[in-house]
């Protein structure tokens, strides 16, 4: 062998994959805005999962002698018109926020990449016709979709999680599309169908790796517009039913009491702005950790 | 003769990155064609731009950088508007990427001449007209009104030339002006700036990976290897080079009618990196 | 060891014809150059041969049979294509590994531990760097991945777009050698694209001319020095080509 | 943006996909008007209507027809404009919305112009320094604008801006007594309002109007500010920026006469889209300003299943979202002289 | 501040779909209309007596069949046509005529479009007899007049001109062809209407020159607007707003008996409901006085008998309270002694979903798990109609009318169990309650011609009623509250006889 590299490079002994993801949770770390993200998602998890033992009282139990209590010790952001503690709600609408995360994640991860990854594949005919639908899930605004799916349906927590999933899909769909556009011709791809792969093997192994990074950072993203979403809708009335504490409705019912108890609605409004920014704050973030400039440099 | 550039000892180092991608390169430029050749990532761009000081965030570090009376080294921004494009300027590899997509051909050469000479806009497009003329293009009228994706590439440099020539410059840094280009448009453009530099008298840098091109084109060569200047040569000389990095390059390249045998390849060796590139 | 045997390509890309009436013989085991200026055609006969693009009219035969009518894995046996860019041809999260170990999988062949081993000296790499990732290796070390991803499939013919025209000169010797060699050991057909026709000169037995679509002449690899053109395009490229070698 | 390179294959095409979308969406808005669980015709008689009267209305609507039927009858009014009559305002639902939509527009186009006029530079500025701590700050604004739930900023800015200080009017489009007052003639009532000469009308509309336009301004401020700085990050390292700089010019012109020169088209996309998306927004403002607009009509038509209505608005929704978007292919033919 | 000449009023137009007095639905049109149309009675607001309006008089028949109006020599439209018995006649028969929502209430009387052209006479130009087409109580009929809806009189002239071979119905719903103290300017649904000044009104004109009645649905809106002077009256605030609202010095806050109840039904369709014995454990499972206190104020007061405090003939208040035991028992009784899971319907409007809350967070002590399901009115009450429910909290019950009937009809009575008699306008037929023997009582008592037995009669159907534990049990009876400037006069509350007329402001 003639040829040396110019770096020298350690040898790897666990597996890429986990690698990268501790290079970029390092990376996240580093900027105090990713971090204030991965904190605040870190905190709502914890929240979720050990709801119950944090909680200092049951989400539904009403006192209707102890209604409209301003924050104290006993009720650390004070009840609500019913004697519902508010901090407890908020503790336990955590975990209808994860849900809500959780199920529309994986509707419409695979979803959108699966349909963008065939269409842009395949390009010519599948192309148009996956296309002109998503198209026309894309030409409205989300949350005025999911209105109206919701409006279909009925409202409910299930319905608005599944209006929130199908009006999320299609820009993930976009994305990967595009993505696998700019792959499609690359000769690795090239050689891999000269190597006789099928397209669903080139899809799978080939350009879904590829697509991968900027839907996740797509997903991250787009969870905080899907909070909001979600919130809006509870806000509306159409989203999560009563007694859900779900942190939307909450405002919903609190802003009828809002102006001499401002609690009803300044904490749960918090914790939507708190929840989407980390969101936000995370895949901007992300975004820089897999920019997928700099991972296809050479 | 007061040599147009003189550089000592200029080390660059990029940010975020721990080593310097130029280091101790020294020369000084007379109004001759000088070359630097060396391989991809030898750092050749990164002292051309250096000199337009186009590095905005790299550290840059010399003991002396002048062009003829200016301080490159400490000269402000302000100060550096009215040297660039006007005293010095500098032609870049691709054309299709080199011109702004959305703005008439034409616009952007007048564009260069305006930035430095008050004059009416009929003015500065009489003189663009008149540039385009002198880098053979047969109908300047009309490609001055062409949008860069409408010209060919070889024309598209020839336009870059006449934008960048319109001021007269003293110093022109040609960064790899040809590799984008075919054979037989690669030559052409090379006659047309060969025939400027002689009219004009100015210096010139080329910037290229290419001996061949080095050789026959420029009157001295400078051979950069990992960042470090390892060899200066006249052109002519070329054939004489003493540094095994530059034999290796010259004995690794097919040539037409060359010996059919396997070509040598290059063995790099470490103690190249500490050779200090002697100063012209 | 097989012939290729081309006649009367044709393809049409929207209202553009690309190529036109194309017709070539590549004799077994002979290393065949096309020549031409950019955007002329070249690598679009490549694609069409491997069947990449699928769209044209004409008859491409490797040996007795048309590739049209191959089965995939029988062509993808016969057949491998090296790209010109080394940088953009290897799967960027595919460990050189897997790259190698896909073509093995797809068309079932068994020992692929050892298969990759003998490819990878073949290429004159380390066995070690089957661990490694293609933003690890430099541009040279790719195109040797690369061409060994070609080899594993033990194929007759290879394609070879340009396969050293990204690299630095010092580089591009060590895989001219290379090929040069494989070819001695392996008796490869090579069709090779090339715009320097020193390079061309350096492998080629024989080369094609190539100018909008259409093959301008067929020359013997002697023609660049002793002037066989007859077409004016040919005599400008080679003319052009030896002023800028020797003297400008 | 994307969608625009994608269509510029030939203007037939162009036309046919979007007759196809239009048509996608029709069936969407029927399948979405047909499926409401409420129940239009009850709402119309009212709770304690007698069988006879709701069946007589149910048949008065074509309810009782087989879908399919239903679907082409639905197909040839919109054809032929006919969107029906709203069961809760008992107007012709495309009168409605004439009048709701002017509000909302007025609401949007405010917005826009401070979403606008504060996202551009602040993205360029981003941009520009990129990593430095104007980037960070104003990352970080942004984002807020970004993660903010409108309905809640709304309500605690009302609160604040109204209830505590008074600095600006509450909820609305005006003051309660002013409303009727001004002659109707083009709904836009800043309009209406000076053609009529009634300044104190003026005021207390503009008054109104800021807070909630301030603050959707600033959520869709938040998308162009960092949809303007990826474009110019992408602009800022072309070459033909380099180029500029080579000639003489200063960062200033390079970034304002070359880099943003390139980013204008695109930039003229995100803003058509954000104006877009302030329907959205408007949906929950206009609820927390009860202010009479094209969002307020929709959702107090979804929540008493105001079929017509419902579809209708849906349907100007997608129109809408279409027409921008074409607007922005159009923009592009225009102006990036590479498509023409 | 509000110009002095105008009176801006804030309320919940939601229900507002038209203007036609004979297709609107629910008090917030009736509260609109009472300005512009007048009826042939009114009731009077405090004492809700049948008083004089368009008829200055009226005579009953000894027998009961019929009542004789003598109009008002000087009523005239605000057209300027004079009130006519012919106009009484066009008003009454079109409801009928058209099938149109407000039909109900006289087609439920035994009116249709068969027998009024006999029942409804014009004996002369200002005399006007009603006949009554079964045997019934004239008093409630004329109740049913004083309503703005079926007892509106229209101006048939006005009507006919505006006739487009719909009998004017297009017209109607955007404009007003009454003769009461005010027009109809500009009605915007869901945002406003204008009321304009009958300068010509027979009654005398009004002093406000123009009303803005407009749509404010949130509470707080129209607290701050209050506050802020920018509202003369708030029609639908909710009770944190109201109890603010009490402390300000120049607001008034006003509660008045109102019509109806907020009650728990259950649908006897559920074999568990059908059982008397988990009826009756479910009376013990509302916390009455928790729920009056906090939740209901100003909203409702706490009454358990499906009779208004105010009718003739209504007995005290029952004395049901939160005892878990007592229905733990009774529930074991019938089978369940650990509950048994169920669904709760109820609208999404605060004082209702505060209810559910509270009757679920009861119902769960006693071991039976209510998931509460809410909705539009639309919705819930479109699955009771569909008797497709087991629990739902609703307001309803009749009422308008101050007589008993009223509310017994509305929540006791079912002629007719069977799905397919579809007697969705009987609350007993939605929730599949049917008992003869109260059917019989109730019939007997309305036409029972002497006032004292028909008293008690109605007094002996409450005793049944509480033996037959009926599948709704109220737990509050509507009152309504409005706040208003202080400087304000004349203002009535009820929606149902709210009329801006005399109101005056004391600037
Ligand atoms: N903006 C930058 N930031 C960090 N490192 C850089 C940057 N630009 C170039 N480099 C590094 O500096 C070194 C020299 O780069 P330069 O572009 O000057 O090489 P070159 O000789 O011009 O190569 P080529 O022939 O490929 O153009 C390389 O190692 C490169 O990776
Ligand atoms: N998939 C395609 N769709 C449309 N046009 C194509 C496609 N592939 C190639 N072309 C066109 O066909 C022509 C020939 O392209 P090709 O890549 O074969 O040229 P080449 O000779 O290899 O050039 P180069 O030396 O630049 O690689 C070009 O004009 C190119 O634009
Ligand atoms: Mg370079
Ligand atoms: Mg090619
Ligand atoms: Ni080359």
């Amino acid at each position: 062998m003639t040829q040396e590299t110019s770096a020298a490079l350690p040898r790897r002994t666990m597996p890429q994959g986990l690698i990268a993801a501790r290079n970029i949770v390092v990376f996240l770390t580093r900027s105090p805005t990713s971090l204030f993200g991965l904190v605040v998602l870190g905190l709502l998890l914890i929240l979720a999962l050990f709801a119950p033992l944090i909680a200092t009282h049951d989400p539904y139990m009403q006192d209707l002698q102890n209604t409209l209590h301003p924050p104290s010790s006993d009720y650390l952001f004070g009840t609500d018109e019913l004697g519902r503690d508010i901090f407890s709600r908020l503790v336990h609408g955590s975990r209808i926020t994860l849900t809500i995360i959780f199920l529309v994640t994986i509707v419409v991860g695979p979803l959108g990449l699966i349909f963008g990854t065939v269409a842009g594949y395949f390009g010519g005919k599948v192309d148009t016709v996956l296309m002109r639908i998503t198209d026309i899930f894309l030409s409205f605004p989300s949350l005025i979709l999911s209105l109206a799916f919701v409006a279909a349906l009925g409202p409910s927590l299930n319905n608005a999680i599944i209006a929130i999933a199908l009006t999320a899909w299609p820009p993930i769909a976009r994305l990967a599309r595009a993505e696998t556009m700019t792959f499609r011709q690359a000769d690795y791809i090239s050689a891999a169908r000269l190597q006789g792969a099928s397209p669903a093997r080139i899809i799978w192994r080939s350009i879904v790796p590829m697509c991968l990074p900027s839907v996740l950072i797509r997903l991250t993203l787009n969870m905080a517009t899907v909070i909001l979403t979600a919130a809006g809708l509870g806000f509306l009335g159409l989203g999560a039913q009563p007694p859900l504490p779900e942190w939307g409705a909450m405002i919903a019912t609190g802003r009828r009491y809002m102006i001499d108890s401002w609690w009803l609605v300044t904490f749960p409004g918090l914790a939507i702005l708190s929840v989407s920014l980390a969101f936000n704050l995370l895949g901007d973030g992300l975004r820089d950790a897999l920019d997928p400039k700099q991972m296809n440099r050479r | 003769m007061d040599p147009i550039l003189d550089i000592r000892n200029l080390s660059i180092r990029y940010q975020g990155s721990a080593e310097p991608a130029v280091r101790n390169v020294s020369f000084t430029l007379g109004r001759e064609r000088l070359g630097i050749v060396g391989e991809s990532g030898s750092g050749k761009s990164t002292v051309g731009r250096a000199i337009m000081r186009l590095l905005d965030t790299a550290e840059l570090t010399a003991d002396k950088m002048t062009f003829e009376e200016v301080d490159l080294l400490n000269a402000s921004e302000r100060q550096m508007l009215k040297v660039r494009g006007q005293r010095m300027s500098m032609i870049l590899q691709d054309p299709k990427f080199s011109l702004n997509p959305i703005q008439r051909c034409g616009h952007q050469i007048a564009e260069a001449y305006r930035t430095h000479v008050r004059c009416t806009k009929a003015e500065a497009r009489q003189r663009a007209v008149e540039m385009l003329e002198q880098v053979h293009i047969r109908d300047p009228e009309r490609v001055y009104d062409m949008y860069p994706h409408e010209v060919s590439g070889g024309m598209g440099q020839r336009v870059m030339i006449a934008m960048m020539l319109l001021t007269s410059p003293d110093l022109v840094i040609a960064d790899e002006p040809t590799s984008a280009l075919d054979v037989t448009i690669r030559l052409q453009v090379l006659r047309i700036l060969d025939g400027l530099v002689r009219d004009k008298g100015i210096g010139l840098v080329m910037i290229s990976h290419d001996l061949n091109l080095v050789r026959a084109f420029c009157d001295r060569v400078l051979i950069m290897y990992a960042g470090r200047l390892v060899e200066t040569l006249d052109a002519k000389h070329l054939d004489r080079a003493q540094h095994p990095y530059t034999q290796g390059l010259l004995a690794a390249q097919p040539r037409i009618g060359g010996p059919r045998g396997p070509l040598s390849v290059l063995d790099r060796q470490d103690s190249w990196l500490n050779a200090q590139g002697e100063v012209a | 060891m097989k012939p290729i045997t081309i006649n009367d390509l044709c393809i049409t890309f929207g209202a553009v014809q690309v190529l036109h009436n194309i017709s070539l013989d590549v004799k077994a085991g002979e290393c065949f150059g096309l020549v031409g200026e950019s955007g002329s055609g070249k690598s679009t006969i490549l694609r069409c041969i491997s069947r990449l693009n699928d769209s044209w009219t004409g008859d491409v035969r490797i040996g007795d049979s048309a590739v049209r009518d191959m089965e995939v894995s029988d062509r993808c046996r016969m057949m491998q294509m090296v790209f010109q860019d080394p940088y953009g041809s290897l799967h960027p999260r595919h460990s050189i590994r897997t790259t190698l170990e896909e073509g093995l999988r797809i068309n079932k062949l068994d020992d692929r531990e050892g298969r990759m081993i003998r490819a990878m000296r073949d290429v004159g790499l380390p066995v070690e760097f089957l661990d490694r990732y293609p933003h690890q290796l430099s541009g040279g070390q790719r195109q040797r991945v690369a061409i060994a991803r070609a080899l594993i499939l033990e194929p007759d013919v290879l394609l070879l777009d340009e396969p050293t025209s990204a690299l630095d000169v010092s580089v591009q010797a060590e895989v001219l050698n290379l090929l040069v060699r494989l070819q001695k050991e392996k008796g490869f057909t090579y069709l090779m694209v090339s715009h320097d026709l020193a390079v061309v000169d350096h492998m080629c037995d024989r080369f094609a001319i190539m100018q909008h679509g259409r093959v301008v002449e067929v020359l013997p690899r002697e023609a660049i020095t002793q002037g066989g053109a007859t077409q004016t395009y040919a005599q400008d490229l080679i003319g052009a080509s030896l002023e800028y070698e020797h003297a400008i | 943006m994307r969608l625009s390179r994608r269509r510029l294959n030939g203007l037939t095409e162009h036309g046919f996909s979007i007759l196809i979308t239009l048509f996608g969406l029709l069936i969407l808005t029927f399948v979405i008007g047909r499926i409401m669980p409420t129940d239009p015709v009850r709402a119309m008689v009212g709770e304690d209507a007698s069988r006879e009267v709701y069946e007589h209305v149910y048949q008065q609507l074509g309810l009782d027809k087989p879908m399919w039927q239903q679907f082409l009858l639905y197909l040839r009014d919109v054809v032929t404009l006919d969107f029906g009559t709203s069961i809760r305002t008992g107007q012709p639902v495309l009168q409605d919305i004439a009048r709701a939509l002017p509000a909302t527009i007025e609401l949007a186009t405010f917005a826009i112009i401070i979403g606008a006029g504060l996202g551009t530079p602040m993205g360029v500025i981003a941009a520009v320094n990129k990593d430095k701590w104007q980037d960070q700050v104003i990352r970080v604004l942004s984002l807020m604008g970004h993660s903010m739930p409108i309905f809640w900023t709304g309500m605690i800015a009302l609160l604040i801006f109204y209830a505590n200080l008074g600095w600006v009017g509450g909820s609305g489009r005006m003051s309660q007594f002013y409303i009727g007052l001004v002659p109707e003639r083009t709904n836009f009532l800043l309009i209406d309002s000076i053609l009529a000469g009634q300044w104190d009308v003026f005021w207390s509309a503009l008054n109104h109007l800021i807070l909630p336009a301030a603050l959707l301004g600033y959520s869709s401020s938040a998308y162009i500010t960092r949809m303007t700085r990826s474009f110019m990050l992408d602009q800022i390292n072309q070459e033909y920026v380099t180029t500029a700089r080579v000639k003489g010019l200063s960062r200033r012109q390079t970034i304002w006469r070359h880099a943003f020169g390139n980013i204008r088209v695109q930039l003229v996309t995100i803003v058509a889209l954000a104006y877009g998306s302030l329907l959205e927004g408007a949906v929950l403002i206009e609820t927390v300003f009860a202010f009479p607009g094209f969002g307020q009509y929709l959702t107090s038509n979804l929540l008493i299943g105001d079929m017509n209505a419902v579809m209708t608005c849906v349907l100007i929704v997608g129109v809408i979202f279409i027409g921008l978007n074409i607007l922005s292919d159009i923009l592009y033919r225009v102006f990036d002289p590479r498509t023409r | 501040e509000t110009p002095a000449d105008q009176l801006i009023v804030g309320f919940n137009m939601n229900n507002v779909l038209t203007m036609d007095p004979a297709a609107i639905t629910g008090s917030d049109a009736v509260q609109i209309l009472n300005n512009v149309y007048d009826t042939i009675v009114r009731l009077d607001p405090d004492t809700k007596k049948l008083t004089p309006s368009l008829a200055e008089r009226w005579e009953i028949a000894p027998d009961n069949r019929s009542v004789t109006f003598y109009l008002d020599q000087d009523a005239t439209f605000a057209s300027g046509n004079p009130v006519t018995a012919e106009d009484v006649r066009f008003s009454l028969s079109r409801p009928i005529e058209l099938t149109l929502a407000q039909s109900t209430w006289l087609v439920s009387r035994g009116y249709s479009p068969e027998n009024i052209g006999e029942m409804f006479e014009v004996v002369d130009d200002k005399t006007f007899r009603l006949h009554l087409p079964q045997p019934d109580d004239p008093r409630l009929i004329m109740m049913v007049l004083t309503i703005n809806g079926p007892g509106s009189i229209l101006d048939s002239k006005l009507v006919a001109e505006h006739d487009d071979g719909d009998n004017g119905t297009a017209w109607l719903t955007n404009n007003s062809a009454g003769s009461g103290a005010f027009t109809i300017g500009q009605w915007r649904a869901n945002e406003f209407v204008i009321l304009n000044q009958n300068a010509e009104y027979w009654g005398g004109a009004p002093a406000m020159s123009r009303v803005l009645m407009r749509h404010l649905p949130e509470s707080q809106t129209q607290r701050l607007a209050l506050e802020q002077g920018d509202l003369d009256i708030g029609y639908s605030l909710a009770a944190a707003d109201l109890t603010a609202l009490e402390t300000n010095e120049d607001i008034t806050v006003e509660t008045v008996p109102s019509a109806g109840f907020y009650y728990l039904a259950v649908s006897m369709e559920d074999e568990r409901f059908a059982n008397p014995k988990v009826r009756e454990a479910l009376r013990y499972l509302i916390d009455y006085d928790g729920i009056n206190t906090a939740i209901m104020p100003y909203f409702g007061v706490e009454r358990q008998r499906p009779i208004n405090s105010g009718a003739f003939g209504a007995l005290p208040d029952l004395e049901y309270t939160l005892d878990v035991d007592k229905a733990k028992a009774l529930l074991a009784e019938a089978g369940y002694p650990d509950g048994f899971d169920t669904t709760i319907h109820v609208i999404s409007t605060q004082e209702f979903l505060d209810s559910a809350t509270a009757i679920q967070g009861t119902l769960a002590q006693a071991g039976i798990n209510a998931e509460i399901i809410t909705g539009g009115g639309g919705q819930i009450y479109g699955a009771m109609r569909e008797r497709n429910f087991e629990l739902l909290v609703g307001r309803g019950g009749g009422g308008q009318l101050p007589h008993p009937d009223s509310n017994l009809r509305a929540l006791i009575y079912n002629p007719d169990n069977s799905q397919e008699a579809g007697l969705t306008n009987y609350q007993g037929w939605r929730t599949s309650f049917m008992d003869e023997g109260l059917n019989e009582m109730i019939e007997a008592a309305l036409v029972e011609p002497d006032a004292e037995k028909q008293a008690k009669l109605y007094q002996d159907i409450q005793e049944e009623m509480e033996a037959a534990v009926p599948s709704i049990q109220p737990f509050s009876e509507r009152v309504v509250t409005a706040a208003y400037q202080d400087d304000v006069d004349g203002i009535i509350v009820d929606p149902w006889v709210a009329r801006f007329e005399d109101v005056v402001k004391n600037r």
